[in-house]
């Protein structure tokens, strides 16, 4: 049976959600869109960095901004009162759709990045100090690792990080060993946006609570193509991105326990984080509000409901199966064409993407030549710089798929690369 | 297919392949290395003055990068050979580009100028004008 | 002359880019958008919390999503080179419009209160201590006023507050008192978001420089509607909101002195605003990128820049003009009227905006009736409790014009102002 | 005008202009004050309960606020009187806009509601059941 007999959901349907599937590049990069001179099909492999946005989503956006934009919370009026309702709504949206127990439990940032910073500010500058230590793992990305490392700077707790072995998973034995009672946080990828690797969150979460830490999942490469349920991994905090799973740039999510998050001070001050202010001193607004300060970003929370929306109705497990089919299907066809090294476990064992590098030809150079094909991957550490020293490389070539993706385009990729192989031979 | 690697026309890949001036020298006016950290691209550079110290006698290179750097940086070695200290200095991304005859993308400029960077900067360091812990290796 | 004859621009054309002028409300105000429930014509009088979004706006985001949606920085395929020339001119546009050096000078944040956050937490926790003040004025937002205090209390500085006269100015006197070599930095709102009062910033930052201090300006309420030029008015910080000026939400800019952002330490942690990390330590990006950590808000930047453009092809001095028509006209009709109260100076001398109550109608309840007949506008304290504290009232009413309001639309105003009082009379 | 000042039917305007039960008790079983920050609505409430402490008898409250919390609060007050404090606990929102005869839109229900929220703050603490610092006016 061919891998597209096997698509759990009608690929080519959702390709149509997508206009800019359709688009040619190959002219101009510096002009924002398609012109003439755009000659080649796109084959947009660069997911984990980015998703597209399909068309429901754009909709309830430009929705919004033509039918009841306004600013919410503290309105009387009726566009002030929709627009609020969308946006207190879409943190519902997200509570369910995480296994939340209600809106008081999910944060909207502008990205995981920030949602990282939100809890290493809120509760690690105030709770951390020099006998503690924070866990990490060696497949870090940089919006976790940098930060805790600059919160351990500042607050004097050192940083630890559990070894990737040589079959890109983790060290468990490690984990248990560098996790103690001296732990305040285990923070961990989810699914590793370079190696692939899926993580067990549910065990590491169970190793740090043994110890009284707390736990974190970055869930920026996992929300987006299967199933995230914040209880069913026992972890305190979870983050995550929209622009990544369908969604608007501009909007995350942090999740976080409810007593946990009542517990902690507020992280940016301003308005509508408020309950009472005086000239010398304020008190907080209930949860989540109190860590939403200022016009928080409506039409980009309003568009990850969408999202979620969209995602959910194709069905997240479906994803999943899609993502593993052409994971499983690039690992294989990239093995026979020889001369690639790709990194992270076997292929029916990952996530949807695969980081590799192609003997003789630099990272860089492999995906210029690639986009001349029309191939769009991303080259470069992947914000994993650490991991990629341990590696041994600079940089590595990284394709990534998602919902609207084909065998036909993985095709592509690997016969770019082996005209990019036999151009440097 | 359309443009299929018209960055990396043969006198790139050539370079590439057979870098021009590989190697280090016994006695170098000045070396300097630099580096294009996002990248990943490493390149050391030494030169020989005459003895007015104003004209360039003797280039070498090494490093580890991407076909752009690596070739540009080959090439570039070549021209500099000759040239007075005051024509490097006056180098630009145009010249490097020209140097290259090919289309750089938008992306790729910084390692296509890292080998004339290197240059420029271990000059100025050479001339006491710049301080070798500020320089800075990125456009 | 009327004053529709005295319009600086056609804003009839205007309001045919904002399709959101033509909605109606009165039905139910729990579903977004409109329906056949709502039968009154919308009048929106509520632009100092949000503005409107014209089509070109509404436009360039689409554009963005439906053809050229990608990550920046890093990608090396023709979507992430469009997509970053794009997002990183956005920057150069912002610096243009309000004179910055340059793009090193524009940091994007995702508002107004992320921008003060920023200084308050990169450069306030570094540099201030038990004996610095922080000197801010009486008609601060809560943006500003909540953010310094707090940081006031975390540093052991002490935050002192300039004088409102009874006329809804400064009391530059004060000012000169409260200032003083201790100060280190003077924060001060440009334009007030409730007196509408116009801040002398040049002479505010005049006198911080004389001590030594830092000076920054909330200019979310006047970058939108008159000319601001960071050289002009000598000001070392400068904050706004893109949702404010025809932009999108979740988009606001910090601008910051390039020596002094330079020695400023990174603020938020993650990828994009380093240089290299290791698993010991981490260097930066260059500017502005060392503060914008993480995937930006690549649309949200984008559109912003659209906005300036849509802005600025009006003419931001016929804005000014615009709003200053408006405000004179509302402030006279108002206090023709009689039983209103206006808070703030003169109409001649004001922003464009009105706050004010009516004898014996609570703001709340006056807000409620004038939204039954479709006249959007905001009730509460407009994120300044303290300086409606001082003016002895839990709130006020407030409408606010922009560049699509009209004379006849604050004569809807002032006839549901008149029908509300003779209702409670 | 269509749906012209819906909320502010006759009753509820003349019970914000006569407030039914204003004033303070002599010797009130208990008493609470609640507010609602975000409006600046307060709200005091006092209350006699029979002798078994079961049945409320008298009720007076005084405050300051806008006319849905005002009328809210003066037409509670004439509904409490001879209620169980148990029916004082079961009262949830709809009973109230059932009681204030009008829609009352979703950024006003706070409003609507203050005054039942410091009636049944003000039983619990009495009870024990509420610790008087932890007590929350809002939804
Ligand atoms: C004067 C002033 N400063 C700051 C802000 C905060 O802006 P934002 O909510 O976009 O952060 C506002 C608007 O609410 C304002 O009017
Ligand atoms: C594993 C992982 N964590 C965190 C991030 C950061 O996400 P963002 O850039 O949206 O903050 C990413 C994506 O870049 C990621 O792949």
């Amino acid at each position: 049976m061919g891998v597209q007999e096997q698509y759990p959901f009608d690929v080519a349907a959702i390709r149509d959600d997508f206009p800019i599937l359709e688009r040619s590049v190959g002219g101009d990069p510096t002009a924002a869109g398609q012109d003439e001179t755009d000659d080649i099909d796109l084959v947009y492999l660069d997911n984990a960095a980015t998703s597209h946005t399909p068309e429901p989503v754009v909709e309830a956006i430009t929705d919004y901004y033509r039918s009841y934009n306004s600013n919410v919370h503290r309105g009387i009026h009726q566009l002030s009162q929709e627009a609020s309702v969308a946006y207190e709504e879409a943190h519902d949206v997200v509570a369910d759709f995480i296994g939340a127990a209600g809106r008081e439990e999910v944060i909207f940032t502008k990205n995981t990045t920030e949602a990282m910073n939100l809890v290493a500010y809120a509760w690690g500058l105030a709770e951390l100090g020099p006998d503690d230590n924070v866990v990490l793992t060696e497949m870090e990305h940089h919006a976790s690792l940098v930060t805790w490392q600059q919160i351990g700077k500042k607050t004097g707790a050192s940083v630890r990080y559990i070894e990737v072995t040589d079959e890109g998973t983790l060290d468990m034995d490690d984990a248990a060993a560098k996790i103690d009672d001296d732990t305040a946080m285990v923070s961990a990828v989810h699914v590793s946006n370079t190696l692939a690797t899926v993580n067990p969150i549910r065990e590491l979460a169970a190793l740090a609570d043994d110890h009284g830490a707390l736990s974190f999942a970055d869930a920026a490469q996992s929300v987006p193509n299967r199933p995230v349920d914040v209880d069913d991994l026992g972890v305190d905090f979870l983050a995550f991105s929209g622009h990544k799973m369908c969604g608007p740039t501009g909007i995350g999510v942090l999740y976080g326990r409810e007593a946990l998050l009542d517990s902690m001070e507020p992280y940016l001050y301003g308005g509508e984080m408020i309950r009472r202010v005086t000239f010398e001193d304020s008190t907080w607004e209930d949860l989540p509000w109190k860590f939403e300060a200022g016009t928080p970003s409506i039409a980009q929370g309003i568009g990850l409901a969408a999202a979620i929306e969209y995602v959910e109705d194709i069905g997240i497990e479906r994803i999943e199966e899609h993502e593993r089919l052409l994971a499983e299907y690039a690992h294989d066809r990239l093995t026979d064409l020889g001369g690639v090294e790709i990194y992270g476990p076997p292929g029916d064992e990952r996530g949807g993407l695969v980081a590799f590098n192609v003997d003789g030809v630099h990272a860089h150079d492999l995906s210029s030549i690639l986009n001349d094909y029309g191939v769009a991957v991303r080259a470069g550490d992947h914000c994993t710089q650490p991991l990629h020293d341990k590696l041994g490389v600079a940089a590595s070539v990284r394709a990534s798929f998602y919902i609207y993706n084909t065998v036909e385009e993985v095709d592509a990729l690997v016969d770019a690369v082996r005209e990019a192989r036999d151009l440097f031979a | 297919m359309g443009l299929g690697s018209d960055m990396y026309r043969q006198q790139i890949l050539d370079h590439y392949k057979n870098p021009r001036n590989y190697g280090e020298l016994e006695d170098p006016d000045f070396t300097h290395v630099g580096e294009n950290p996002s990248c990943g691209d490493t390149i050391k550079l030494e030169v020989e003055l005459d003895d007015e110290g104003e004209t360039i006698e003797t280039v070498s290179f090494t490093g580890d990068g991407c076909a752009i750097s690596m070739a540009s940086a080959s090439m570039l070695s070549d021209q500099l050979h000759g040239m007075t200290v005051e024509e490097l200095d006056s180098l630009d991304t145009d010249d490097i580009t020209e140097m290259l005859g090919v289309d750089i993308s938008p992306m790729r400029i910084k390692c296509a100028v890292l080998g004339r960077q290197v240059a420029q900067d271990g000059a100025k360091i050479h001339r006491g004008e710049l301080d070798p812990d500020a320089t800075r290796t990125q456009e």
